[in-house]
């Protein structure tokens, strides 16, 4: 207890007179942070998720060439991976409201009008259409002697699917996945423009109602540093444990050894 | 030539009749047909681009033939023709529960590569012929003792050498329960010092009665092991008949060249 | 040496940008007559409102002509001179709205207002409960007003009149409420703001009551308002 | 659509804007990305570490922080120390530099691990066969190793320039006046926001369509005396 | 044994005396030295892992010699130690001059991917010798003529077979009116049919009195073409001398063995 208030008025004395960055505000405001943390991780995560759940079945569509889905989705992919995911958001939160009938439908009450679903949305079709190419891509790379082993011991189409593709194109996709995740991450701080709190919105928030120059970009900055570092070592995990076939041959190691030795 | 007419028969394992197959224009098969029964082991011989994988991968509709009746035990596959002339299997599920009947095993291994040695041996019976998997697994280790994987059940394909690759890929075609086995040239992909290990592995099945047809380069394991040798030439049926007969007496000029040329 | 002047530009009617791309309205005249006054050359530098302060600090320009309020927190970054305008704020709502301004009362209401501005001091000091957006331009603010994505929002009577009640977009909504009255927050009037000792801040308070005497000021103010905004 | 054309001049206006901001940060993250790319691949360890700190750097900072932390504190950090040191008095950093800077920096992260891995990807005999004749070392850079360098660097290149073309929209937010934000405030005074997003979509899919036909040609220029599969 | 100690000798082509090379901790050069006087036609023999690249390479300083010295036409390649007792060349100028004097022939050719045979072959002439390009185009034509790879110059190497790939690897050296050529096994990536090509090109350079130093595992070539045969064996000189009494009558039991060996 003791400690703790002598270091706070360290930090306040600092902050009021040496430092260039003020400190005890940042200390204050601390809780703001983490609320702006958790709103961008769950736009982040859920926009993963729903998205990742829609490339799925986009991607086979696009892999097996199904006739008339195919160009709808690859036009679907080119327009949300070749325009800025800005854009794509204004279209969605003011685009939208432009037009009297989409503000007189359902839709707008429960989901249009709110900032948070706008965004949500955009974020999904948009990592949702990166996701089913690069799944796409994986799909198509399958060892063609892996599926036709699959057939001559009698497997259906689905299970093939679900036993020897999917599974292997997973696996082989989850480097470019661990990358969707950070770039969905960097993607998410767009939410601020749209008047969400997110972590970006917070600092932004901190610098707006204090007028400081940096303080709050700092400390956004931070935390986003943070949360990669968490997500890199995630994806580290998966892939010792879900790669270990992909390793090179030298240190031949069973399975059953302990997976973090 | 020792063109033999065959009948299908339906007491045999696998009966095969008149089996035509065109890539496009080009008639690679030009009726084949071959009837194996229980405890048979046919050699296919014949040099490359013969149609010996052709003819296997239609055995088991790896590949579509263009005309031709498949029985396997008794049970004919049905084709059905479409509007262009191409012909196709008319039940995918009976092909599914045929394909299950007849195991199959590669060239180049085909192990599915995600999955361990065993993944590999018990993902058929679990999610074709619906086994427990605690019943599955101890299956699979049973085959895996009898090709001498035992050991390895639990390493990545990648990491395991092409001779023991072929052996997990016997496994995994054993686990099935096939009534018949097809070999694609199964040494073929091995460096000479691991062909030995694989042929003895197939040398005792044959000893233990499975029926098989075996595509293979190796006259010696041809003659040792088979109860009949095939020679394809062609997309035909040059000679065929009981292997010492046929590589102490080889009677069409074309299986007599092509034995000294294999024996160089 | 040029004296440059940060602007906005996107408030009307205090500052605004025509589809020419030249900037108009009482701030940028203002600003245009006290140069004029002080016989400076100046030059207009557009800056959104986010970085205003900071990019004063950082000497993008060197003073800031953009209906600041005089505040106590800002008097901390920067020099005001003396105001040179003063204009009560009120909320808007749809007509008919029934709401009680009080921190119960607007509980989970959504009430939109100008980033970094005094108005946003004062929702959450006054209203700390109300779901707060912010907004990068008052015209956002007024564009989800209408699309009814707020509730209410907080803006200065005569830039919500010219920019918004007077306009077709405006339709079916009114003022709510009393001006708000919260010195705290929402300060003394609008000044222009200067570098922390810059003498700028005085020649800028002799040049206002110099254009408010000469009638140039009342000129410009008549341009824009049938009411004379300087206050008391 | 009549909208649109009437504000057509804004539009190119701001096209302009962002192709120039694309082609000046796309010069400068070259520039940084065959620094970083050397330094990643230098015998000198603490080198080697820094070419490394650059990357992961970039790549746990969204670039919109970043722009805005140099964009806003950028700015007040240069004047401040221009005051303490007493060198310098203000120093402009407009939007416009603030994003090719930006932007330069960022992909110049990306840009480092394209060049890297292509430079990695050239035998070493080639490199043997030039110092044996007894070019120097910047020769058989020159003569050698950048020909052979973009080639394997174009895939990787192609997408990261594609990826910084549409990363400039980000400085709409700190204020420059690019495609975006002119096509922003139009539609706004307009109330015609979904008209103009779609254009500027539009246009976007133009810049990207015509930036792939080029590098494909640049693609085919450089691929010469290779073997295509 | 054999050894024989050298004093560096300022009047030959190219002088190397007592060359160590270590990589790490193992010595792979042990204190080699040699002599060749212009016209002379030295072959290197040694099984593989004897140090025979390693020496070529440590020549024109590809790697870095640990100690010893290397004499070019009397110049003396200046080193200098740094502070972890790791030895470099002292002038990095002079190392770039010394190896437009030695041109280099590789096992594995290493033409330059992305120019044509006649690029390759101009490449040092202009850049490194400065000569007007004309000039260097003239120059070049008629050393790819030399070789006979005129009609391939403005091939891609990919486009070109092994053998043309290592004749016009041939004319890139010539091309540098080098001084000696120092070839690695410049036949051992080729097919047989193509070795046949490029030996008879470096046969017709030796009979013109070329300086030559050839690493290389044809006994024939060696005996019929050099002027002297230097035998490594486990990075020191094991014997060397006159090829007709080292092929007839090989003195020591390891080159005994390792002629029987290549004979088979
Ligand atoms: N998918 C295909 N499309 C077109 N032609 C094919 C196809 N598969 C095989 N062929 C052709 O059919 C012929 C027979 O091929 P097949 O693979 O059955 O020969 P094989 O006897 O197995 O030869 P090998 O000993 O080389 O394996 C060859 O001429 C081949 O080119
Ligand atoms: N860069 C290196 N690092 C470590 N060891 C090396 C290196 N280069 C060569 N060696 C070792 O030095 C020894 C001699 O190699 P060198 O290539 O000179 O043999 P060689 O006589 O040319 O053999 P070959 O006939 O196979 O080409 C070998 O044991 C080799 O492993
Ligand atoms: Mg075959
Ligand atoms: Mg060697």
């Amino acid at each position: 207890m003791e400690t703790e208030r002598s270091f706070l008025e360290y930090l306040h004395s600092f902050s009021e007179t040496r430092s260039p960055i003020n400190f005890m505000l940042i200390y204050d405001n601390l809780d703001r942070f983490f609320d702006g943390a958790l709103v961008t991780l769950q736009l982040t995560f859920l926009a993963l998720l729903v998205g990742g759940l829609i490339a799925v079945p986009l991607a086979i569509a696009r892999a097996y060439r199904k006739p008339f889905l195919n160009p709808i989705i690859r036009a679907y992919t080119y327009v949300f991976c070749g325009t800025p995911l800005l854009v794509q958001v204004y279209l969605f939160y003011f685009g939208l409201g432009q037009f009297q009938s989409v503000q007189e439908s359902f839709l707008w009450d429960r989901v249009l009008s709110s900032p948070w679903w706008c965004v949500l949305i955009a974020f999904t079709l948009n990592t949702a259409a990166y996701t089913t190419e690069f799944l796409r891509g994986a799909i198509e790379t399958t060892p063609h002697g892996e599926i036709e082993a699959a057939k001559a011991c009698g497997m259906s189409p689905v299970t093939r699917m679900r036993i020897v593709v999917l599974p292997n194109a997973f696996r082989r996709a989850l480097p470019a996945y661990s990358n969707e995740v950070i770039f969905t991450l960097h993607g998410s701080v767009i939410a601020s423009t749209v008047t969400l709190q997110d972590l970006l919105g917070v600092g932004r928030w901190l610098n707006g109602r204090y007028y400081l120059a940096y303080e709050g970009f700092l400390t956004a900055m931070l935390f986003y540093m943070a949360i990669v570092f968490l997500i890199s070592f995630a994806f580290r995990l998966a892939e010792r444990k879900f790669l270990g076939h992909l390793r090179p041959r030298e240190t031949p190691k069973p399975k059953t050894a302990p997976a973090l030795a | 030539m020792a063109q033999i007419t065959f009948s299908a028969d339906p007491n045999a394992s696998l009966s095969v009749t008149d089996l035509h197959k065109s890539f496009g224009t080009v008639e690679v098969l030009k009726g084949v047909s071959l009837k194996a029964r229980e405890g048979d082991v046919i050699s296919l011989l014949g040099s490359s681009g013969s149609g010996k994988s052709t003819f296997l991968r239609c055995i088991n509709l790896l590949e579509t033939p263009t005309s031709g009746q498949i029985l396997v035990h008794g049970e004919e596959i049905r084709m059905k023709k479409d509007r262009h002339g191409d012909s196709s299997p008319a039940d995918p599920r009976q092909v599914e529960r045929i394909r299950a009947r007849l195991a199959m095993v590669f060239q180049s291994f085909n192990l599915w590569s995600h999955m361990t040695v065993l993944e590999n041996v018990i993902a058929g019976p679990i999610h074709v012929l619906k086994q427990p998997r605690a019943e599955a697994i101890e299956h699979a280790k049973e085959m895996l003792a009898r090709v001498g994987m035992y050991e390895r059940r639990d390493y990545y394909p990648t990491h395991i050498s092409g001779g023991q690759q072929q052996r997990a890929a016997i496994a995994r075609a054993l686990a099935m329960k096939p009534e018949v086995m097809l070999f694609d040239e199964p040494t073929s992909a091995l460096d000479p010092e691991l062909v030995g290990e694989v042929l003895k592995v197939i040398r005792s099945l044959a000893e233990e009665g499975r029926t098989m047809i075996v595509v293979t380069h190796e006259m010696g394991f041809a003659r040792d092991v088979s109860s009949e040798v095939i020679f394809l030439h062609q997309g035909l049926i040059e000679e065929q008949g009981d292997p010492d007969r046929m590589f102490t007496a080889p009677e069409t000029t074309r299986f007599r060249e092509f034995l000294s040329n294999t024996r160089q | 040496e040029v004296l440059r002047i940060g602007v906005e530009g996107a408030y009307p009617p205090f500052s605004q940008k025509e589809a020419d791309g030249t900037l108009t309205g009482f701030d940028i005249d203002i600003a245009l007559a006290l140069c004029a006054q002080m016989d400076r050359e100046c030059e207009l530098v557009e800056q959104e409102w986010d970085g205003m302060i900071p990019a004063l600090i950082a000497r993008k320009y060197d003073a800031i002509v953009a209906s600041l309020s005089i505040t106590e927190d800002r008097k901390k970054q920067v020099d005001f001179s003396e105001k040179y305008y003063f204009t009560p704020s009120r909320f808007i709502a749809k007509e008919g709205a029934d709401f009680e301004l009080t921190p119960e009362g607007t509980k989970g209401l959504k009430i939109g207002v100008l980033r970094g501005t005094t108005l946003q001091c004062h929702v959450e000091k006054a209203f700390p409960d109300a779901d707060l957006r912010l907004y990068n331009t008052q015209e956002d603010v007024f564009a989800d007003l209408a699309t009814g994505r707020l509730d209410l929002q907080l803006n200065n009577t005569l830039g919500a009149m010219d920019g918004f009640l007077n306009t077709e977009q405006g339709e079916g909504f009114a003022f709510y409420g009393d001006d708000v009255d919260d010195p705290e927050c929402l300060g003394e009037g609008m000044g222009i703001a200067v570098r922390k000792g810059d003498p700028l801040a005085d020649e800028f308070s002799a040049a206002i009551r110099a254009i408010r005497e000469d009638g140039t000021y009342a000129g410009i103010n008549d341009k824009y308002f049938d009411v004379d905004i300087y206050g008391k | 659509m009549d909208v649109i054309f009437e504000y057509r001049q804004i539009l190119i206006e701001g096209t302009l804007v962002t192709i120039s901001l694309a082609i000046l940060s796309l010069l400068l993250s070259v520039v940084l990305g065959l620094i970083g790319a050397f330094a990643k691949l230098s015998p000198s360890r603490a080198i080697r570490r820094a070419g490394n700190a650059y990357t992961t750097f970039v790549r746990s900072v969204p670039d919109l922080v970043l722009m805005m932390l140099i964009f806003f504190g950028g700015q007040t950090f240069v004047t401040q120390i221009g005051a303490v040191t007493g060198l310098w008095g203000y120093v402009e950093i407009n939007q416009f530099v603030a994003g090719v800077v930006t932007l330069g920096f960022i992909f110049g992260a990306y840009m480092s691990e394209t060049f890297r891995g292509a430079i990695l990807a050239i035998p070493r005999g080639q490199i043997e066969a030039a110092m044996a004749v007894g070019m120097a070392p910047w020769q058989i850079f020159r003569i050698v190793t950048w020909p052979q360098m973009v080639r394997f660097a174009l895939p990787s290149f192609t997408n990261n320039w594609l990826v910084l073309v549409k990363s400039t929209a980000l400085v709409s937010v700190i204020g420059l006046h690019d495609l975006v934000w002119n096509a922003f405030s139009a539609g706004r005074s307009t109330h015609q926001l979904f008209s103009f997003m779609i254009t500027v979509m539009v246009i976007y899919l133009v810049i990207t369509g015509i930036s792939d036909l080029l590098l494909r040609r640049i693609d085919r220029k450089y691929s010469a005396g290779v073997r295509r599969a």
